[in-house]
């Protein structure tokens, strides 16, 4: 008896492989479900082998699944990919030898195959392809005893501005493959309970990130396309410009990067997004950005390094280009987007930090975390206010001209006024200034008193990131107390919910764990995270930082910032999602 | 020139503190003086006028001007400047900057705000050398040159900025000289009022430096283009006139043409205007379900 | 009775400042002294207020003085800037009240300020304002009792190409100036001895590398003018095709870069040089030529930021920018230039570990380390040989066609061949690749196969740093030991004989000292670092950080390797050059 | 076509075992076939020849042809090939890469190669749209293209290719048709064999993303200019035909020159010929000596 649903459909690109997951996984949403939907594509347009995987299940499941249950096979080589790689005994692979031409059908013991006259069947509808996935997706949701009316209703939806025929025909498929599996297949027992009636929003993290941001009243967006980060700018390409939000892609990513930074210097509330790549492109412009104190967020949504690398894998491999980013000191934030909901209110929180504290906010997220989908239930729209911070967009007084743009303040933030402002007119320069923009740069550096400007401007500038810190909430451990945990897991960004799954199996196993989760990379709470890492150590707790590229970037951060070394390290940099049972296998060594 | 009676906006608006750094005798002064009278000429309130410039000594401009100014990094000025327009199209937005910054590193960014023909004003303080680096070649440094990054001469041949922005698309394309004040004006006046993306080509010496190009050296050469009967109507004729560039010199109006505004077209101020003035709101209920229906 | 000799001269920028300092310079080194030459200089080309100082003696000095005895002020700032900062009782400003129109002539207690009718001596041989330096260059000499025919033996050097008539009217402004100053002025009592006859040869920081690099064979160098890395492309530009290296200047820092990289695959040796914003936008071809395996040397001369900063100001600010160039991890070297001679062999050595470890090589120099100026003694052109490491350049055999150009070695390095060399053909691609240089990223990447590959080209990749770190020597402390010594200097690049001096002036009042400087910063001997950390603090040796930047850079990635905390720290972030005064003052700070 | 007797490099030392990836009926197929013609045609050898190219489903080709290949990064073509060239200019040097590629986040590059002179054949693919990210306009795209990344139609007014090689610089401009293997072979092969900076607009559709220039909208289109009696050595008349791009589509030569290639004239190789094979060396005492002297 299982309790969860988990299926996958693979096949060629360009074998509408994701649409067809897409519809699984809306069925299980519409079927009252928790649902994460994941990817695994590569870079080429058509060929190759792609699949979507759909779990759905009454409880959270906010991580890839461990294995599949019900694969639906469109090619040969979901035999070699998903199947060894995947699938365990009493699992079903759904496939159709004769019409897909598949020679090759190894499994594991105990995998079931089904040979299904998928194509044949979808021939009795249309000459179309396609038409086999939806038989197939039929009879996939058969084995669950889902209803089919749901998914009826969502083809009608989705075909809306097509001709009734498209519909009863596409209709009239699904309900013969349903129909087939129902007669030819033995059903798949479980225990999950199917509700219909609520709507729940079904995203990835890419756009969710982008919901949030224009939830909270993003003004300007711009972009270039770079896998995986590009489905923002997409998304917001059609949905900005209903809620006031211009969207520009740009040449490359220098000018996207020095678009938006121009966006916010403007008055606009102002983000970009790319990858490791184009972000590498962006870092000038961060530096820009920090000096002018404009309010920017720039989301980098990693990929497999280095270099072009592995652009349709995930990697955690980008910190410390975040880090790193721009020559000399200057205040930023950096912010991992930890979960797709995570991603709506961050896209919320990083705009207001950007904005009351004039400067760049970097949100690292990564192909695993941007690409997948989630159901979001309850998000709640009106949670975090718009804060706009010390913007002046009322006329200066006549005996605060010329205007202090950079006046030195208590918390380092000077109040900011705009162009259009009457009497703010200032000079926004890249070069060390005075308070008044002026620059020292010229004649005047090297005299005692610039050098004092200087000073001034750079300890004024670097202070936000205290009052910065004294804002954000400091990461706390999640499960058992130093006293009784045997391990400490310790993770950053995206890995949040599969390390969560793969402590929560090993707890079925009797042992007791925790989980140190990093989101506010920086500033850092340093004192912290030194106390818990030192107080589980102490006691003997085994401490695993669990992440995804070659160096173990975070585990190096932490020492930098602690000295705490982590010495046990499960680091991955193959590029594929990282698995629960993958995590529970690190853990189990290091017990 | 047209005059301008009644006038509201005078340069006493737009008076500043800060003296220009550059070295006595430099073209770029001609060019801020010119571009002073331009922005009252145009009755352009300062506080609604933002100054783009990059990196170099005439980058260093948005800090003579007055208004508000943006010093951005070498090459960046386009970007930044389309950005503002974008973001708030009711500002009038200057771009600035060197022959280095604008066709060397910035060249991309110039080419593309053209094509997309937003309305900006850009200057291009052409003075056939790096100045503020101290004497490499630009882009439009002739051949032969000896500077000190060319030590056995310039191998390269320069671009033609005139070709290259009529090339991009610019709908208004003009060639100026420093040294001229009158007709500088006359031209950043009309490039001003130009609705579109204008490129001027501001021939402006660098004293220091370049010893070839020399505001004497211009003076021989420049002809006026209103003082023929050019018409700057023709993208053709424009670019055979783009060719001169050697004894005879034209300055004036190359070419100017009416398109749509890329921040007229773009579907977000077709609906709301100005984001900025429009202020950053939430989601209302209606776009939000309207969001939401194809998530579900 | 002073032991060096101490000048400045100061002025507006376009005064001949510049020209006139090195004259001095060279009339120390022809002396047969050690010299140090520096300069301070501003974003702007004319105006402003510029110095160059010109610190000799018989012994080593390889730091910019403390203080000036003579200065020669052009200019009435020179009473705002170099007297208040840089003079003390018994200093003596040379200066023209007239000539110059000099009327605040404020200084310290005992400074003598000697009013010089300078112009009006220079207006007897010639009308051009620049004669009146001759006349007060040769007063200047005049102090020291240098002899005068070797600044008349220098004119007639610097001006072979021009007259007579201007030689001779050079000679007699200086014998005038001389003359002047012998009449009317205390000479300086000194115990320095001048011989003649050596030529040592005179050089700047940056022109020290790009001098050993042309030694060492450089075949190919790419710049883009930026302060203060430009020197390196100026002086190759002219030297580079007499032995055999192209010299391109690009039309940005990107291309710079990617231009590079293209010349190292091509089979040249490859150099690059930019500063801080200019490496911003070379990050991405960074990772480009560690993943296609090509030698390449980036090097950046950093200048006071953030971003435009202070573009002539020093600074080590960017560390971080070093470490965290590019996306994802990938192996390269991070070298520090630790002095003018340091940098002579730097460049053999950085273009042979990018040459034998295929990777890029990244060396971190700043303002004050590329310009100033010392006298290289001895320097040994052949200490150094060529290495090219696994460079093919026979034809390959049949049977290793196609070749493997990636394939899997012992130390991750791979033959290599360049384009040219028949039966060696490849595909250098920035994705991930086979050992073919076929790509894994497209139709491949997923399948089990791909992820071997994957994994495969990581580690070995990363191999080489485990080789590399083998070959480079790790640090030693210089100084007293930990039983003796009462602190320990910790510093890195450019400060390293800052801190040797101030160490030795603290020494001189009976303190025993140490010090630990890192020059190869990664990969970074970390064990070594260590372990010496501990020992002195274990000793109560109180440890102190130095170094040119607001968040301590160095410190932060010394903690990030050891675990070691440097808490205390001198940090600089105004710009001007570290003093060994200062660096003192830090220390008994700390004591 | 002029015949070639006594072939000594055939399609068999080109042989390559790595199978494109593009999708069934891509227009690139045309272009790496022509271009595999065009090699063969020249008689380059493998092993002298460099393939690079950028990142796009376009840029892969150089896994495709054989030879030495180097697939950089988005837009970095150009360079990296200047680089190789001026390194070892007995290499052949062909330059490949999308729209995007080269006229988007590469247009920089490009145009300094151009008006360098470098003497590389550079193949843009051109198919109007950014293929391997999947479908956003590309700054040929045509106004009102509905991509992903207009989905209210794009505002953008596309760049003129053929224009914007013209303006460069370019001393070999032409555009062919990936369709029409006969034409690209043609003129691939006078590209290869000019002396110069080649740059060929290759209208290479992409069968999956851009349904408006397909390739029979081009067929319908295009015309040789081979088969009129247009001349490809006036510039004038290039910029002229350049316009031409709407219901009438020219393709063949525009426009070939003649002048000094870059490598002729750069100091270095003037007087060492190719550093690459001139190896790498230490200073001789005589030029150490004559350095030394400026030093003291
Ligand atoms: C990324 C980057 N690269 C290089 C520089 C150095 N730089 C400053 S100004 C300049 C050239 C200025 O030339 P131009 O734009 O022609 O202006 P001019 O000084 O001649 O007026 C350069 C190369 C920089 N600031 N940033
Ligand atoms: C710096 C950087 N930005 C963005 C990308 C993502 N990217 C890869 S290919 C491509 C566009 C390809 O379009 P084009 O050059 O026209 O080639 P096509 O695929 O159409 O043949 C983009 C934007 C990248 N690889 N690197
Ligand atoms: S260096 Fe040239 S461009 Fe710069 S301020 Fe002086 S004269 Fe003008
Ligand atoms: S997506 Fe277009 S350009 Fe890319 S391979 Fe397919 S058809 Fe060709
Ligand atoms: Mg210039
Ligand atoms: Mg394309």
């Amino acid at each position: 008896m299982v309790n969860e649903i988990n299926i996958r459909i693979s096949g060629q690109n360009g074998d509408g492989i994701f649409s067809s997951g897409e519809t699984l996984a809306k069925i299980c949403s519409r079927s009252g479900l928790v649902v994460h939907g994941s990817r695994s594509y590569q870079s080429i347009i058509r060929g190759g082998h792609v699949s979507y995987s759909v779990r759905a299940a009454n409880h959270e499941v906010r991580a890839p699944a461990d294995y599949i249950d019900v694969l639906i096979a469109l090619r040969g080589d979901s035999f070699l990919v998903d199947v060894p790689l995947m699938m365990k005994s009493g699992g079903i692979v759904l496939f159709d030898s004769k019409g897909s031409r598949i020679k090759n059908t190894d499994a594991p013991d105990g995998v079931i195959l089904v040979d299904m006259p998928a194509s044949e069947i979808a021939s009795r509808f249309s000459d179309l392809k396609i038409m086999m996935n939806t038989v197939l997706v039929g009879a996939s949701i058969a084995l669950y005893n889902l209803d089919l009316s749901i998914f009826t209703d969502l083809l009608a939806h989705t075909f809306v501005n097509k001709s009734a025929e498209v519909i009863s025909t596409n209709i009239s498929a699904a309900e013969a493959g349903y129909k087939w599996a129902k007669e030819n297949v033995k059903l798949i027992e479980h225990d999950i309970t199917f509700t219909t009636g609520t709507e729940t929003i079904f995203l990835g993290g890419n756009e969710a990130l982008a919901l949030g941001m224009l939830n909270s009243g993003l003004q300007s967006f711009a972009y270039y396309p770079m896998t995986p980060a590009t489905p923002v700018g997409l998304w917001l390409s059609k949905y900005g410009p209903m809620s006031g939000c211009t969207v520009k892609q740009m040449e490359d990513e220098i000018n996207v990067a020095n678009y938006a930074v121009g966006a916010g210097y403007a008055g606009a509330r102002s983000a970009c997004a790319t990858s490791g790549g184009g972000f590498a492109l962006m870092t000038e412009a961060i530096g820009f950005a920090a000096m002018i104190e404009a309010p920017v967020v720039f989301i980098e949504v990693a990929r497999g390094g280095p270099s072009t690398g592995l652009p349709t894998k995930t990697e955690q491999g980008d910190l410390n280009q975040l880090f790193g980013a721009s020559q000399g000191d200057f205040p930023r934030a950096i912010i991992a987007q930890t979960g797709v909901k995570d991603g709506f209110y961050l896209g919320h929180e990083a705009l207001n930090i950007a904005e009351k504290y004039q400067i760049p906010v970097l949100i690292a997220s990564d192909l695993y975390m941007g690409e997948h989908f989630e159901t979001l239930e309850d998000l709640d729209f009106d949670k975090i206010p718009i804060e706009r911070g010390k913007l002046i967009m009322d006329t200066i007084p006549e005996d605060q001209r010329p205007y202090k743009r950079y006046i030195d303040t208590e918390d380092g933030i000077s109040p900011r006024t705009i162009p259009g402002v009457e009497g703010g007119q200032h000079d926004a320069g890249s070069d060390e200034h005075d308070e008044f923009g002026n620059l020292v740069s010229d004649r005047r550096s090297g005299y005692p008193e610039a050098i004092e400007v200087r000073i001034q401007q750079m300890k004024k500038r670097m202070k936000k990131m205290d009052y910065l810190l004294k804002e954000l909430p400091a990461p706390q451990v999640e499960g058992a107390s130093a006293d009784e945990a045997k391990i400490l897991v310790v993770g950053w960004g995206s890995t949040l919910d599969t390390i969560r799954e793969a402590r929560s199996q090993l707890e079925k196993e009797g042992v007791k764990t925790a989980q140190l989760h990093i989101k506010y990379v920086l500033p850092f709470h340093a004192d912290e995270v030194k106390e818990i890492l030192n107080t589980y150590n102490d006691k003997g707790v085994k401490i695993l930082m669990v992440e995804a590229n070659f160096t173990g970037q975070m585990a190096r951060y932490i020492r930098a910032e602690t000295s705490f070394e982590i010495k046990e390290k499960y680091l991955r940099y193959e590029g594929e999602n990282m698995l629960p049972r993958e995590v529970l296998a690190a853990m189990k060594e290091v017990l | 020139m047209t005059e301008i009676t009644n006038l509201e906006i005078t340069s006493k608006d737009w008076k500043v503190d800060v003296k220009p750094t550059w070295c006595p005798g430099c073209g770029h002064f001609g060019v801020l003086s010119a571009a002073k009278k331009g922005v009252i000429d145009v009755q352009w309130l300062p506080h609604n006028t933002v100054v783009v410039s990059g990196i170099g000594c005439s980058s260093n401009i948005p800090h003579f001007m007055g208004g508000y100014g943006i010093h951005t990094l070498h090459g960046r000025a386009n970007p930044v400047a389309e950005a503002i327009k974008l973001s708030n199209p009711d500002l009038n937005v200057i771009v600035s900057g060197g022959d280095g910054d604008g066709l060397g590193i910035g060249l991309a960014g110039f080419v593309h705000a053209a094509r997309r023909n937003f309305d900006l004003t850009y200057i291009v303080m052409d003075n056939q050398v790096y100045g503020l680096t101290v004497n490499q070649t630009s882009p439009t440094s002739s051949i032969g040159r000896v500077t000190r990054s060319t030590p056995y001469g310039n191998i390269e041949r320069p671009l033609n900025p005139i070709m290259m922005a009529l090339a991009a698309g610019a709908t208004f394309v003009a060639r100026t000289l420093s040294s001229d004040g009158k007709h500088f004006q006359e031209v950043v006046k009309k490039a001003m009022e130009h609705k579109g993306y204008s490129f001027i080509d501001a021939l402006s010496p660098c004293v220091t430096f370049n010893r070839v190009n020399t505001k004497d050296y211009w003076k021989e050469r420049v002809y006026r283009l209103e003082d023929t009967d050019y018409k700057p109507d023709d993208f053709m004729s424009a670019m055979s006139k783009a060719q001169e560039f050697g004894d005879k010199v034209p300055i004036g109006v190359f070419y100017q043409e009416d398109t749509s505004l890329y921040s007229d077209m773009d579907e977000t101020n077709k609906r709301v205007k100005n984001v900025v003035k429009n202020g950053a709101h939430k989601l209302t209920a209606e776009t939000r379900a309207k969001i939401i229906k194809d998530f579900v």
